[in-house]
């Protein structure tokens, strides 16, 4: 019996999510038999939530999905009412990633909310195979910008302002590191904007590349800039680090430049990993030669525009580190 | 690997330099920690939206009621004001549930003695240690003042000695805020403030109206000093997973301490039922901590 | 079906050949936190996102073990200079012996034993050396719970690693019906790694795997637990199969014992496991609940519910006589309503 | 600080075959096999490190050692900041006792 317990079709021939009939998606999300298949990771998904699943099919058009309850993934996730009481009483919609995870429940307009928390948790709380960091990787043939999350830095917005400028989307979420080496992996799913962000970017990236907008989330107005048929036509190849920033937004702010040590800069990375601990000498050796290969800077900014110009600036200069 | 290093007389100096940071007690290791803090986690950087007017009244015993619909005039506590605020409370917590350095002091008759307050050490705040989060708690806190114009000079002092010097007049008899005053002048100068001046902060916000010096209605009624209330005047926003520091210790303090502690306690003992405003947020953090 | 999946999950049997027996065989393994045992069996053989999720699973149990071997380090340094040697119970003990029993299991805590006269100077080691109790037990009741009632101290956690030890001084509780000798298994035992520590020998492993299983809890990790006995029996040599029930009737602990080998014979198949329980059955009336239970576990969904109800008096019964029961769980549910814990929502077990 | 008792007659030394170390600048990231852990180490935890490397010292050897190690006059570098400094390796198991000592 060598070699023949794979659980799963190849995914190359694998159909694009638009390329199936909505109805055999909204069947198979029913019984939580959609997989989608995107950089490194298969996902299982299981909802009735009609906003999550519209938002799914308009968002994820271009992902290869398979419907059969053959394929195997590495995670599931069920975006579902907290309890059978609330399915009637209350509605109300949480992501279930498979394990005691009591999330937020909030109303069923808010599916798409729970659907891309849900990826989120599963991916940062179930994948040891890669190093996770809290960042949003862009990149071009050269090489990759690694934004790292500080809170309210505008790390998405820059993201999404960068693939503006021509660089492909990794991720808006996470670093997906290759234990080992280097390598950042792709995982591209819609950018998430937080209230101003989503006009700036809508202003910029055109309403076609937007989701629909929702008010009033735990984490106030929320929208997403979709990923492009050519970023995921990309997924399965990875890019190697060239810079490290760590933005932080200020209204009004002149836009500044400070270089930051690698060992600094990889103490602050080490702190928005979910995972780091977990992989032990495979996440140490991949860090370690990442931190020689990037050069990090604060960057401290007052508008997207500057943000941009300044990344251009940093992105041309000295070349790889 | 620094064999060449080890000759250079900078790099002398450089070690030289630290190793008088060593001996003045600096670490000079660090353990590097993947985050349990939810602010590096989007899953969990979750906020609570307190709705404006919500109270909440803390008994000696640390038994709490919650209420968004009592409306607290701000003069002080009696009986039939605690028994009101009690009928319409929508939440109650049972004794035990709101740690004592929330809970009034009991000593009536006794004018500001001191409630020796040293819980500071169930509070991550010691030293020097976490400057950011008590800078941000005192900010947080500093938004939702019952005085505006207090909201305003505090905000400017960062977590330093604020709430010591304003207005806490120590002006009635069995106010806990002279006792927290004297606290947080003890320790506040050395800058672990964070407890001493958060249960100081609640204390203003609750009594502020004690400034008025109405000492008149506690001499007959003991219900100032057997209760304390914690008034939130206007809607206030926060992240709880701010007040976690990276070994997923919590540091709370002040009115948004309370409340956390408050909200909490809720998830512990009924879940998500009835709706505690923030209790899923709060449930989902620490869910995830246990789990990790 | 479970039993199906069972005898995968240890290779007696294939993986399920279907598309979807298999996706259903891996999340029944997810469930039930036996992914990493699975992948110890199965990920040369696998390919495709199989192995990913079986690499997955193995890499995160390779924390846990890292995790738990330092405990171990840890434990041995803090009790330097004295001349404790704490017992490795369970998942340590696996660890510390490269066991098959321990390979991809997933563990949160460590377990040692150590002799009721050293039980204070061991709790003023770990103290010293960074370990504080457990918050969500720090409160007056638990501890007097845990001190005068339970088998072990309360649990404590380090204050920088975050993890926890179970410190025991018996094997059952103070309280509970079936009192094991743990003083003859703990004079049997023997040196592990450097001798600074000690794990039992392999009988007292299986007895003390079905004491814990079948004598001690609720069984909220049935196949775990049962993978886990399977284990242990097939690390037994021939001598030491053949004398287990001797020994389990020495140390007082030939009911938990016979149990596990009902486990052992029907779950997995095992004709030497049948063969010793011989005619030594126990009478079907005492079996019955206990057996009905662990099916109704493995099946899970309503059954395990049942097995619940049928487990859960059962499991503090097994722990205390009737009056003291009484008083504890109204003592538990007085705290439902008036908690002890002054300090809120920090992180704790449970 | 330190992770159990220890005794000035006690030896102890750091096994390099137990660790591995990159250099970033003026720290070294040194990853320890056995617990998993990342630490960062600055010139002067670093320097007693590689004096742990080279032959045990029980704690008293070690307080002579040092402050020469470093360069520094023994004034600067006290035996009880030695001891704390000591104790830090210790605490996270970057060094272990050497048996029969």
């Amino acid at each position: 019996m060598s070699g023949s317990w794979n659980g799963s079709v190849g995914p190359e021939a694998m159909k694009r999510l638009a390329d199936h009939a909505v109805r055999d998606v909204a069947a198979a999300l029913a019984r939580g038999h959609l997989v989608l298949h995107l950089g490194p990771f298969a996902l299982a998904l299981r909802t009735d939530n009609a906003a999550a699943r519209d938002f799914l099919v308009s968002m994820y058009a271009n992902c290869p999905v398979s419907l059969d309850q053959d394929t195997m993934a590495d995670f599931s996730l069920h975006v579902r009412p907290p309890n059978l009481l609330r399915r009637f009483v209350r509605r109300q919609v949480m992501p279930d990633p498979g394990f005691y995870f009591p999330s937020v429940p909030l109303p069923p307009r808010m599916g798409p909310l729970a659907l891309e928390m849900g990826m989120n948790m599963a991916v940062a709380l179930q994948c040891f195979r890669f190093a996770i960091y809290h960042a949003a990787v862009v990149a071009d043939e050269t090489g990759a910008i690694v934004i790292s999350a500080n809170s309210g830095g505008g790390k998405s917005t820059l993201a999404a302002a960068l693939m503006q400028e021509n660089f492909r989307l990794l991720s808006d979420e996470f670093a997906i590191m290759q234990p080992g080496e280097p390598l950042l992996l792709p995982y591209p799913r819609p950018v998430s904007l937080k209230n101003a962000s989503v006009d700036i970017v809508r202003a910029f990236a055109g309403n076609d590349a937007m989701s629909g907008v929702l008010h009033g989330t735990p984490k106030g107005t929320i929208g997403y800039r979709r990923a492009r048929k050519s970023d995921i036509a990309a997924m399965h190849r990875p890019a190697r680090g060239r810079l490290l920033l760590f933005p932080t937004f200020m209204e009004g702010a002149k836009a500044e430049v400070k270089p930051v040590e690698a060992g600094d800069a990889v103490m602050r990375f080490i702190a928005g990993s979910p995972n780091y601990h977990v992989l032990g000498e495979a996440a140490y050796t991949s860090l370690m030669a990442f931190a020689d290969s990037i050069r990090a800077y604060d960057i401290t900014y007052g508008n997207t525009a500057d943000s941009v110009a300044l990344v251009r600036e940093l992105w041309t200069q000295g070349g790889a580190a | 690997m620094n064999e060449p290093r080890t000759t250079d007389r900078v790099f002398l100096e450089k070690r030289r330099q630290l190793l008088k940071l060593g001996a003045a007690g600096v670490p000079m290791l660090l353990t590097m920690k993947a985050s349990a803090s939810s602010t590096a986690h989007s899953a969990l950087d979750c906020q609570i939206t307190i709705p404006e007017g919500l109270t909440i009244l803390v008994s000696l015993n640390g038994a709490a009621w919650i209420s968004t619909t009592y409306d607290y005039d701000g003069q002080g506590l009696t009986s039939q004001k605690v028994a009101a605020m009690q009928n319409q409370s929508q939440y109650v917590l049972p004794a035990g549930a709101v740690p004592e350095r929330y809970r009034p002091d009991g000593d009536c008759p006794d004018p500001c003695e001191n409630s020796g307050d040293d819980d500071d050490d169930d509070d991550n705040w010691a030293a020097a240690k976490k400057p950011r989060e008590s800078y941000l708690a005192s900010l947080l806190d500093s938004l939702m003042l019952s005085k505006p114009a207090n909201a305003d000079d505090r905000s400017t002092q960062l977590a330093y000695n604020w709430g010591n010097d304003d207005d806490d007049d120590d002006d009635n008899g069995c106010s806990t805020g002279g006792d927290d005053d004297d606290d947080g002048n003890g320790n506040g100068n050395g800058n672990g403030n964070g407890n001493g001046n958060g249960g100081n902060n609640g204390n203003h916000n609750g009594w502020g109206n004690d400034d008025d010096d109405d000492d008149g209605n506690s001499n007959y009624d003991t219900s100032e000093c057997e209760y304390k209330i914690f008034v939130f005047d206007s809607q206030v926003q926060y992240a709880p997973g701010d007040f976690l520091d990276s070994s997923g210790n919590w540091s709370l303090s002040g009115k948004l301490g309370l409340y956390t502690i408050v909200a909490a306690k809720y998830g512990q003992y009924y879940g998500n039922y009835n709706s505690f405003p923030g209790v899923s947020c709060l449930l989902s953090i620490l869910t995830y901590l246990n789990n990790h | 079906m479970s039993r199906a999946f069972l005898r995968s999950a240890v290779g007696l049997a294939p993986l399920p050949p279907r598309g979807a027996d298999l996706v259903a065989f891996i999340a029944w393994g997810r469930r039930h936190h036996i992914l990493g045992q699975l992948a110890t069996v199965w990920e040369q053989e696998s390919a495709g996102k199989l192995a990913d999720v079986l690499a997955n699973a193995r890499i995160f149990a390779g924390h846990d073990r890292r995790m738990l071997s330092y405990e171990m380090n840890r434990i041995a340094r803090a009790l330097m200079g004295t001349d404790i040697r704490p017992v490795l119970l369970k998942g340590g003990a696996y660890v510390a012996k490269a066991l098959t029993a321990g390979e991809g299991r997933r563990v949160s805590d460590i377990d040692i034993l150590v002799p009721e006269a050293d039980l204070k100077a061991v709790e003023a080691a770990l103290l010293a050396a960074g370990w504080k109790p457990e918050v969500s037990t720090a409160g007056a009741y638990d501890q007097h719970y845990y001190r005068d009632w339970m088998h072990e101290l309360p649990p404590l956690r380090h204050a920088r690693r975050r993890t926890l030890i179970d410190v025991h001084h018996r094997l059952t509780p103070r309280t509970a019906c079936l009192q094991v000798d743990h003083g003859a298994m703990l004079s049997a035992a023997r040196p592990a790694g450097d001798g600074s520590l000690q794990v039992f020998g392999p009988m007292d492993r299986f007895i003390h795997s079905a004491v814990h299983i079948f004598a001690d809890g609720t069984f909220d990790t049935p196949a775990r637990s049962l993978i886990e006995l399977y284990y242990l029996f097939a690390d037994l040599d021939d001598a030491d199969q053949v004398s287990l029930r001797d020994r389990a009737r020495e140390v007082g602990a030939l009911w938990p014992v016979d149990h596990a080998l009902w486990a052992v014979a029907t779950l997995f198949g095992s004709r030497r496991a049948a063969a010793l329980r011989g005619k030594n059955r126990l009478s079907r009336l005492r079996a019955l609940p206990v057996r009905l239970a662990v099916a109704g576990k493995l099946r899970e969904g309503a059954w395990a519910r049942l097995a619940d109800v049928l487990l859960y008096p059962r499991s503090h019964w097994l722990r205390m006589p009737v009056g003291m029961l009484v008083k504890h769980l109204l003592q538990k549910s007085r705290r439902m309503i008036s908690p002890k814990s002054a300090v809120a929502g920090l992180p704790g077990r449970e | 600080m330190p992770a159990g008792p220890n005794s000035d007659t006690w030896r102890w030394r750091a096994n390099a075959r137990h660790y591995r170390t990159h250099v970033l600048g003026d720290v070294t990231y040194v990853y320890c096999h056995l617990s998993g852990e990342t630490h960062m180490l600055n010139l002067v935890s670093m320097a007693m490190l590689d004096l742990l490397v080279q032959r045990p010292y029980s704690l008293a050897e070690l307080a002579d050692a040092f402050p020469a190690c470093l360069d520094v006059p023994v004034a600067e570098c006290p035996p009880a900041v030695v001891a704390r400094l000591f104790g830090e390796l210790d605490d996270v198991g970057l060094v272990e006792r050497v048996s029969g000592a």
